[in-house]
């Protein structure tokens, strides 16, 4: 299997990552000024936030790579490939991006707004993600392991591309007229800028290597499908 | 010319068929039947509120309806192969996802006449404004059908069918249920400020967007 | 009738993978109108694979069908009006009566009159009496007359076959031979997967030999091309 | 390594992972605010939750992306599991 493809580049990114999440949580706990309102707690926005933000472009690539996959015609082909291995790579990062969204979500608004969970648009957006990317898996699981299922989560991942403006625009307004003021996390004192963008940086970096690694292991997963498959051509002879 | 001869000669048969076995009218009506009264008992208890919950309740009515129709709509064609005895003639594709959508819209207006205005009886909601209430369920039950007659007939062959059909659709459905309810809730005369015709908008927005998506992903998702 | 156009049917290198195992390979063979090819073969061979291949049901993992009508190449939408298929799931809608299947399908396949072309076809299958009855009350073989008289109605030129003669009763079976023969003299092009010796004997005109999804054999047909295919196909066994 | 120890040994390593944590935990908080601005960091003292909801938070956000690398590597485990499979045939392929 040669190693040299583009998605060769797994482990480099991996110590990448984690350099880039030591020095964030460096900036987050020691360089950062704690804010004036929320106190201590305001130290969850900033990894909070770069979650989201990932969350958010997974979607999107996945939504894209489910698009390419359907036009590209050739089965087999080696775009078609590719794009499928991102597809399923994005889909369970963004499950995993979710699921830290929307853990640490409710532990900052307990202190913001005083509740576990409101339906605070952003939140509830990122509900509806978590709730798509699962069921995109769902359908690569169930709905037939063949070109076929992965047409039709493709085909979710497409379609969730236009649900999501609706969606956005629906839970914007369904807090009625007035949406709640939001706390925009007030980064102008310069340590707060630096550890917010680092710690965007660090999920970042995290989200593509652990993108890279899954889609390098399901494009491993169909190779290994054609030599098993090479094994039974010779057979028929 | 010929497809809108295909899409005519499809759903005629398609409601031939229901007529005379009535395998989904039925499950649909008694499923949506026992909904209304579980929620009468369940939220008649507070007499001064009630009338807040009427609009959630029709709509969650006509989802989950909704969903049980779509998850037998397909029933037929996965009989004998029929949706590839369909495929294999030169009746187009968007022809036969029409007509199949169109069918599912009927059988669930169909449910909505029957247990909507049960319903307005049990919660005794005042319809003030009927334009809006109707334009609302009508266009909201196009959406549902649009999505759902995709989905039900990509999972016609599914294992997990019954949960998989609501787990994909409910999220991208939620926008439809929250401008129904608005929607419902202002015709309904409660003291909501919010103007009627932008949710309206929404709505037909949804449609038309969703009709063009899930003709051309019914045509490539049934060949890839 | 627009059977007596030149037809040339044509696979080329047809391969068909499902998850780690090759169910056809490379299969590659010409066809014309006038030919009855009878795909003879044990039961996982690909007979069935193969036609829904054909038949445009399954997409080839590589290769494919060509179809080309007085030299002009028959694609898309326009493949499903000259060709017709009738598989071991029968394409017809149970909840249907016979005639209601079959002026559906005429209808699909842009058939002017449907109502004729429905009831000229169930007097051939002799299913005329049972016309308005609903599919779902037939026996087996009621069932399959009601599917050939779709092909029958289809008028289509190219016909893929599943093991036609399931559930068919003596006279149903010579009735179908004769009407396979009828067709290929006409011009027209059959595929029919069988298991009975006597029947590809009779009507197919080539035969072809079909082993752990390779084409093993491909001869002109008739009753000692038969033998031979189906001595093949149990020699292969022991 | 049959499945379920290998289970066992995850879940093993997880539990170790968050004892760890856990008992690191309060110093590590406390030495974060001691050499952060110490003023600041006696006003955030104040706050009750404060900490043990940024405690929470984080060590949440590393137990769900040190699951998801549990899963990764079980995956990769089949899939190595699956090659030396391939292998294995490949080899009496070429006895045969």
């Amino acid at each position: 299997m040669n190693k040299a493809n583009i998605i060769g580049a797994g482990p480099i990114l991996a110590i990448l990552a984690t350099a880039a999440v030591l020095y964030a949580l460096y900036a987050v706990f020691f360089v950062a000024p704690i804010e004036a309102t929320m106190g201590f707690v305001q130290k969850i926005f900033y990894f909070h936030v770069g979650s989201a933000i990932n969350m958010m472009l997974a979607f999107a690539l996945c939504g894209v790579a489910g698009l390419v996959f359907l036009v590209t015609e050739r089965a087999g082909s080696r775009v078609s490939r590719v794009v499928d291995a991102i597809g399923v790579a994005t889909a369970e990062v963004g499950v995993t991006l979710g699921a830290i969204v929307l853990v640490t979500g409710p532990l900052w608004a307990r202190k913001a707004w005083g509740t576990w969970w409101t339906w605070e648009p952003r939140l509830t957006l990122s509900l509806m993600i978590f709730l798509l990317f699962l069921a995109y898996l769902a359908l690569r699981a169930f709905a037939g392991s063949d070109r076929f299922g992965r047409g039709v989560a493709a085909g979710l991942a497409v379609i969730g591309l236009p649900a999501l403006y609706f969606i956005h625009f629906a839970v914007q307004r369904w807090g009625g007229a007035h949406p709640q003021v939001v706390y925009k996390g007030g980064l102008n004192v310069p340590g707060m800028k630096l550890a917010f963008f680092a710690s965007v940086l660090a999920m970042s970096l995290v989200s593509v290597a652990l993108i890279v690694i899954r889609a390098r292991q399901e494009l491993n997963n169909r190779r290994l499908d054609d030599l098993f498959l090479s094994l039974d051509a010779g057979e028929g002879t | 010319m010929s497809s809108l001869r295909h899409f005519a000669v499809i759903l005629r048969k398609d409601l031939a068929m229901e007529f005379r076995t009535r395998d989904i009218l039925y499950p649909m009506a008694l499923f949506s039947l026992l909904l209304v009264v579980v929620f009468s008992f369940a939220f008649l208890s507070d007499p001064t509120r009630v009338r807040d919950y009427g609009p959630g309740i029709i709509w969650v009515t006509v989802l989950f309806a909704s969903t049980v129709g779509q998850n037998r709509l397909f029933d037929r064609e996965r009989e004998n192969g029929c949706l590839w005895a369909m495929l294999l003639t030169p009746a187009s594709r968007s022809a036969i996802f029409a007509a199949k959508a169109t069918g599912h819209f009927l059988f669930t207006v169909f449910m909505e006449l029957l247990t909507v205005p049960l319903i307005i009886l049990f919660f005794d909601l005042s319809v003030p404004r009927p334009g809006p209430f109707l334009g609302a369920l009508l266009l909201g039950t196009l959406g549902l059908s649009l999505v759902g007659t995709l989905f039900s007939a990509m999972l016609m062959n599914a294992r997990m069918k019954e949960v998989l059909l609501p787990l994909v659709t409910f999220p991208l459905l939620m926008p439809v249920v929250i401008a129904g309810v608005k929607v419902t809730s202002l015709a309904v005369g409660a003291p909501l400020a919010e103007d009627v015709s932008m949710w309206l908008r929404f709505l037909i927005g949804f449609d038309m967007i969703f009709a063009v998506a899930t003709l051309l992903l019914f045509e490539r998702m049934i060949r890839s | 009738m627009n059977r007596a156009r030149q037809l040339r049917f044509s696979a080329e290198g047809l391969t068909r993978i499902v998850g780690r195992r090759h169910l056809l390979r490379d299969i590659s063979f010409m066809a014309t109108g006038g030919e009855c090819v009878a795909l003879v073969g044990r039961n996982g061979a690909g007979k069935t694979t193969l036609l829904s291949l054909l038949a445009g049901r399954d997409p080839p993992d590589r290769g494919k069908v060509v179809l080309d009508r007085d030299q002009k190449e028959v694609t898309g939408r326009e493949y499903g009006a000259v060709t017709a298929f009738l598989p071991h799931d029968l394409f017809i809608y149970p909840d249907l009566t016979a005639r209601e299947n079959l002026e559906f399908f005429a209808t699909l396949q842009n058939a002017k009159d449907p109502g004729e072309r429905a009831s000229d076809a169930l007097e051939k299958v002799g299913l005329a009496d049972h016309a308005d009855r609903v599919v779902r009350a037939f026996s087996r073989g009621m069932q399959q007359r009601v599917a050939v008289g779709r092909l029958l109605s289809s008028r289509a030129t190219v016909w893929f076959m599943d093991e036609p003669s399931t559930g068919l009763d003596a006279p149903g079976r010579d009735w179908l031979t004769a009407t396979l023969s009828a067709h290929v003299e006409n011009g027209g092009l059959v595929f029919m997967a069988s298991h009975s010796q006597d029947e590809v004997g009779a009507g197919g005109t080539r035969v072809m030999v079909l082993e752990a999804g390779r084409l093993v054999l491909d001869e002109p047909g008739g009753p000692e091309g038969a033998r031979r295919a189906f001595q093949r196909m149990e020699g292969e066994g022991n | 390594m049959t499945t379920s120890n290998r289970i066992r040994h995850a879940l093993r390593t997880v539990a170790s992972a968050l004892f760890a944590v856990a008992v690191l935990a309060d110093p590590l908080v406390a030495l974060a605010q001691e050499t952060g601005t110490a003023e600041t960091w006696k006003t955030a003292r104040n706050t009750v939750q404060g900490d043990t909801l940024v405690v929470a938070a984080y060590m949440a956000m590393w137990f769900i992306i040190g699951v998801y690398v549990l899963s990764l590597a079980s995956k990769q485990k089949v899939q190595d599991r699956e090659i030396r499979e391939l292998e294995k045939q490949l080899d009496d392929h070429s006895a045969k």
